[in-house]
């Protein structure tokens, strides 16, 4: 079942999974594919210039509890999903930036002129 | 501005960043001066692995917990720890011939000197 | 000049290099933003590897061949390959409590969550 940023910790999967992959397949890849013991992903993040990059592949069961749940702090913008339910399922997550977090100014401190 | 798919960035001239793979590392023991003692072979190749270990860490890079929450951690606050290091995740020996210190010729075979593939740790 | 013991480089200037060796590493889940799944520990310290690892290779970071036939090409030649990474050699668990996507509770051991020691590879 699909996982966005979420609550939900994934379920527990036993089949190799086949998954899409794109920019760093491993490899012995073909066909950008790839194939895992956890889940796929797909993954969209701002490059340090601010252009929006998505990515795809294998994430492994060991440290899925993790990965696939993220955090939501990191310094760079970026929203990652998983699925299991089916091989090749990242094909249809199409996951978006979060939006710009605001700087928050302390209070009383700006003076408006 | 469009998303762009596997590039690193898009038609910019943005640098792409080389993700943890194995490379070509080529050992030639007359180079290490290592002739005198090595008769056979002269020379070998050990690969080497090298690139950035950023998140999500796939599948095929084996990370262990610790690697994903220091990925994780640095990406969150860089300064807190360096991301995870591409080291070799699986090694295969090769044979010697070489003359030990007895004047001897020994036929040996030594661990962990070829890298088979990468990981992230 | 005078040869000098223990201190990279003589009385001069030089940079002293902080070698391969377990550093802090103090992760707060809360900070993550998983305490919405984790219920304890919030905070562990899992350390971290860093330092550089220079020849020869020390046995208490117990190299391969590999990492040591790769740290001395690094020495002839810095472009050939890069040195050998500080990296952990020995990891253990910890066990958290957790909530779970049936939204049970569920206590589990987490392996390779700690940094016991460091190591080149």
């Amino acid at each position: 079942e699909k996982d966005a940023s979420g609550s939900t910790a994934p379920a527990l999967p036993q089949r190799q999974l086949w998954c899409y992959c794109y920019h760093h397949c491993p490899e012995d890849s073909t066909n950008n594919t790839c194939r895992t013991d956890g889940y796929c992903f797909t993954m969209v993040d701002e490059e340090e210039g601010g252009v929006p990059v998505l990515t795809s592949g294998c994430l492994g069961l060991v440290g899925s509890e993790f990965q696939c749940r993220d955090t939501g702090n990191s310094r760079l913008r970026r929203s990652l999903e998983c699925c299991t339910d089916q091989d090749y399922c990242n094909k249809d997550l199409h996951p978006t930036l979060p939006p710009l977090k605001t700087p928050n100014y302390a209070d009383g401190n700006i003076h408006h002129m | 501005t469009a998303l762009t798919r596997g590039g690193r960035s898009g038609g910019g001239s943005g640098r792409r960043k080389t993700r943890c793979s194995r490379r070509q590392l080529h050992v030639n023991f007359k180079e290490l001066g290592w002739d005198d003692w090595i008769i056979a072979p002269l020379d070998y190749e050990a690969h080497h692995c090298e690139g950035v270990c950023d998140f999500p860490l796939r599948s095929h890079l084996e990370p262990t917990n610790h690697a994903i929450i220091q990925t994780l951690m640095n990406s969150m606050d860089p300064d807190s720890s360096p991301p995870s290091c591409c080291v070799p995740s699986k090694l295969s020996p090769i044979s010697i011939l070489y003359i030990d210190s007895g004047n001897n010729v020994v036929y040996k075979q030594y661990e962990d000197m070829v890298v088979e593939s990468c990981g992230c740790r």
